[in-house]
């Protein structure tokens, strides 16, 4: 299979060559432990400091704030825990949604097994979730309200500033998993209520297995990874150099470009929207018509079930994914698919496209082209469809 | 994840179809659990002389549906019956641990398909006498994980 | 300063050339999520299991019994925290030692504010724990012994095999961090009784940020990260597949050149050792005259402190380090120092020199020969020395 | 980590020594602690015209006594013992947070140096009048961490 068009840059992303090029000195020859007293400890030490800068400019933060991690789910279980057990004598209540990543809904049901208690909150068909179920959510026992910026499945942007200033209001810890929003959405802490939010590098085209998280002053917190000093004593293990560097330069080429990237992935999105939508009969086009995620493509056609759906379209060189149960080994389908009230039946039949910053326009056509065979073949096979 | 056998038989599917007044019929699986196969049998003598399905789900529960189609073509009845997911599996060199259902589903279709023909002959069949339709044999989605 | 005499093997190691060479089509083209269907991300699959497979073999395990993680430090706290919880019903007395890494000590005393209950074995001036003392610890509360393999700063080598079966007998779980033994001397998990080890890549000349453990089959342990289904469940998150990839890599490179790796720094760190046990006066070896790891050589200076040492080495291009206090930012000096028995005096002046594979016969002999110069230059300075 | 100027001055550092039959001798800190400074005056008509350390710690601990002694030659007594800490840090061009205690200590040393010259000649000396010998200034490295 020589053709390789990939749709997938919600799950991770290639690193670009900038990124590349920028973290290949820090593996064989500026290899000094950023904690060590020698000259070229400090260099790599130097070189941690400026990657902190930039994800902190990326982000509205200062970089006293800013803190690196193993990925993107280490960060989201830090949050959760850290936050639930540094404050267990507040209060034991936790609020977060139906739609939130597994690396926040698991850590709330292992919560829940030691004593917490957690409120999923539901989400309309659009992926929203209700303010004012939210608020009356709010008990005093209430630490957390844990609420994802970005859907990484059907791309909902969530009203982040409003749910800020509930939990202000209500004096309760906030916490919104960023790693969808970042590079894809402007974002900008000052003008918010937030108090942690978590990124990962993988997802704008930095390396994968570094995360990063954003931790204001004063927040009450435990450490999640203990051990030696590193990061301020927030985060022990030696530093990945590298990983960090290049985490920072993709943080700084995602803010610089991200206008254009914005611009450039919505036009093939919508164009690729269109081209389902018109040419493909019982489709169902899954997530918010206008607050969603700028390269976000999620739909569900009926009667055919997402895994060979991508199969067939690994089979022409297309790479996307599914919340179908058949992908994941899981009996249900996505929850999030659930949650926005699909029957199983339909949520069976989906696919999500995630488009990128090389995604080409011919990219678009082709896929269309070839989706409207595969769903067709798909279809004629099914039992369910009466042609 | 799947063998070439696997990807030949879900790209090019043998049989996939229906058969008017096919002499057996049998429907297994569900939308819910997001799979349902559907299997038309021709039966002349015993001998099953032609079998077509339709599959809603997975690569490998429209592979194990083809391949199981190939299977029992020419078989009489009663060897037909004697198709167990194991042979199937064996057949299409293998299937990932969780989706060996698949497999079972492809067998109980067969079974399925079989029974109506005895029930709208008044045949017994040997291997079916104790068997019972079945909405769902979909006992779900095993995996290959340890202990927590 | 164009002289490097890099030192500090322990501390971290650069990149081998073989392991970013295996890593390298993992950045940018090989880029696909491991968890997905189609094709590419199948090949990232792949090179996991590949990697898995070697670092098993490296330590004589089952694949299935490695799993990846993002450093030493976190493999560590899983070890740890997801024993403790996991096994809260049966008891909640945890046995370590003095001289454990922070990663283990920082664990243990989170875990004792949780409720837990933890013994800290002696050392013996050489930094062996005492297995008597060890079975006298035992209570029907005990749930875990985690003692260390190898310990990082004297190079000290406890009697693993000895513990294992002690653990074994009384139904306690062992967990043994093996991060500075990985590579450094011959592990064979099926010798030993053992039910979880831990590794750092980083350490054995690959990738910063990338760690493993060895988990028993059978063994009743939480998640320590919680979310998505990578690693057959246990640790979630995008796996960080080129640095997998170069773990496995080195873990290879490691056992296949372990006995000439063994027999280069054994002679190297001998010929250092009498090197300054014959020139200098007033000094102290650390550590077990010989069980102890190959490269570690650890002196303490009488009359002058670690970091002003340090720095002084620094300066003419050697790369060492200290248990100083003064290098920690922390009021004791190192902890493995104290526990041997030294005055603090005494401790403030130790340096820690190690070896590994790049070193080379003239680098020793510069290495002394400025040491001499440099120690005597500190003494001329310090009240406490009466030449 | 540390500034040129504190490298300098730990490379190099000026005046160390001892000086023989001194008019005031200071000795701060303790090893415990990791560094002990000892300082050496020599007084004429009030004013300040020789000073030497002696200095067990770590770079800064040598860095600022190094200048301290700079900052004092040629000082009047009186101008000595308003050294501060402050001074001395940013004579260095600064030190990283977990050092400045470092800085304390020096001025610490010239001011028990001063003290002891005082002793030994029954003069009250402005600045120094509520002046209590310490061993341990050392109320020991500030870390640059925030709370858990
Ligand atoms: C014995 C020991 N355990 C654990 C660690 C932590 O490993 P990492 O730096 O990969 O987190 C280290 C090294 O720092 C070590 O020497
Ligand atoms: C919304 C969201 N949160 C968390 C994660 C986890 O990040 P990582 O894969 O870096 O652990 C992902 C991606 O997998 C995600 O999309
Ligand atoms: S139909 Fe569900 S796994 Fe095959
Ligand atoms: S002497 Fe301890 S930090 Fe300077």
């Amino acid at each position: 299979m020589n053709k390789r068009i990939y749709l997938d840059y919600s799950a991770t992303t290639p690193m670009k060559k900038e990124v590349l090029d920028e973290m290949m000195p820090y593996f064989s020859e500026k290899y000094g432990n950023p904690s060590s007293i020698y000259s070229f400890g400090r260099e790599a030490k130097q070189a941690i400091d400026v990657a902190r800068d930039r994800l902190a400019k990326a982000v509205g933060a200062s970089s006293k704030e800013i803190f690196f991690t193993g990925g993107g789910s280490e960060a989201d279980n830090w949050a959760i825990k850290g936050i639930a057990y540094a404050n267990r004598n507040k209060g034991n209540h936790i609020i977060t949604s139906k739609i939130e990543h597994h690396a926040v809904l698991h850590v709330c049901e292992y919560l829940e097994k030691d004593g917490f208690e957690v409120t999923y909150l539901d989400v309309d068909e659009y992926g929203m979730i209700d303010l004012e179920q939210l608020k009356e959510a709010i008990t005093d026992k209430t630490i957390l309200i844990t609420i994802m910026y970005v859907n990484n499945e059907i791309g909902t942007i969530q009203p982040i500033k409003e749910i800020g200033k509930i939990a202000k209001e209500k004096g309760v810890y906030f916490h919104t998993d960023a790693v969808q929003a970042l590079g894809n959405i402007p974002i900008d802490i000052k003008e918010l209520d937030v108090d942690i939010m978590n990124f990962s590098a993988h997802k704008i085209y930095g390396p994968k297995g570094v995360g990063g998280i954003y931790i204001r002053k004063g927040v009450k917190i435990h450490p999640f990874i203990h051990g030696g000093a590193q990061e301020r004593k927030r985060r022990a293990g030696t530093e990945n150099v590298p990983g960090i560097v290049g985490f920072g330069k993709a943080a700084e080429l995602a803010t610089q470009n991200l206008d254009s990237h914005i611009a450039h992935v919505k036009r093939l999105r919508d164009k690729l929207i269109e081209g389902i939508q018109n040419n493909i009969d019982y489709v169902r086009l899954n997530g918010h018509p206008t607050e969603r995620h700028p390269g976000n493509v999620n739909f569900c056609f009926e009667f055919i079930e997402g895994e060979s759906l991508l199969l067939s379209l690994d089979m022409v060189g297309i790479a996307g994914s599914s919340g179908s149960a058949c992908t994941s080994g899981s009996l249900d389908p996505s929850h999030v698919l659930m949650a926005i009230g699909l029957t199983h039946e339909i949520a069976h039949g989906s696919l999500r496209l995630t488009i990128g910053d090389f995604t080409k326009e011919e990219d678009i056509d082709y896929v269309v082209e070839h989706l409207i065979t595969i769903v067709d073949r798909l279809r004629q096979m099914s039992p369910l469809y009466e042609g | 994840m799947y063998s070439e056998k696997v990807m030949d038989h879900f790209t090019n599917p043998r049989n996939v179809g229906e058969i008017e007044n096919a002499d057996g019929v049998g429907q297994v699986g569900n939308a819910k659990c997001g799979d349902i196969m559907k299997m038309y049998l021709k039966i002349e003598d015993d001998t099953i002389v032609d079998v077509k399905f339709k599959t809603f789900g997975c690569g490998s529960a429209i592979a194990t549906s083809s391949i199981a189609t190939e299977m029992i073509i020419g078989k009489s009845v009663e060897e037909a019956v004697g198709l167990t997911n194991r042979a199937v599996v064996e057949a299409l060199d293998g299937l990932p641990t969780q989706k060996i259902h698949c497999s079972v589903l492809a067998e109980q279709a067969v079974k399925a398909a079989i029974y109506d023909y005895a029930q709208k002959n008044n045949l017994v069949i040997k291997g079916l006498e104790n068997y019972k339709p079945v909405d769902d044999v979909h006992d779900h989605h095993d995996h290959d994980e340890d202990e927590e």
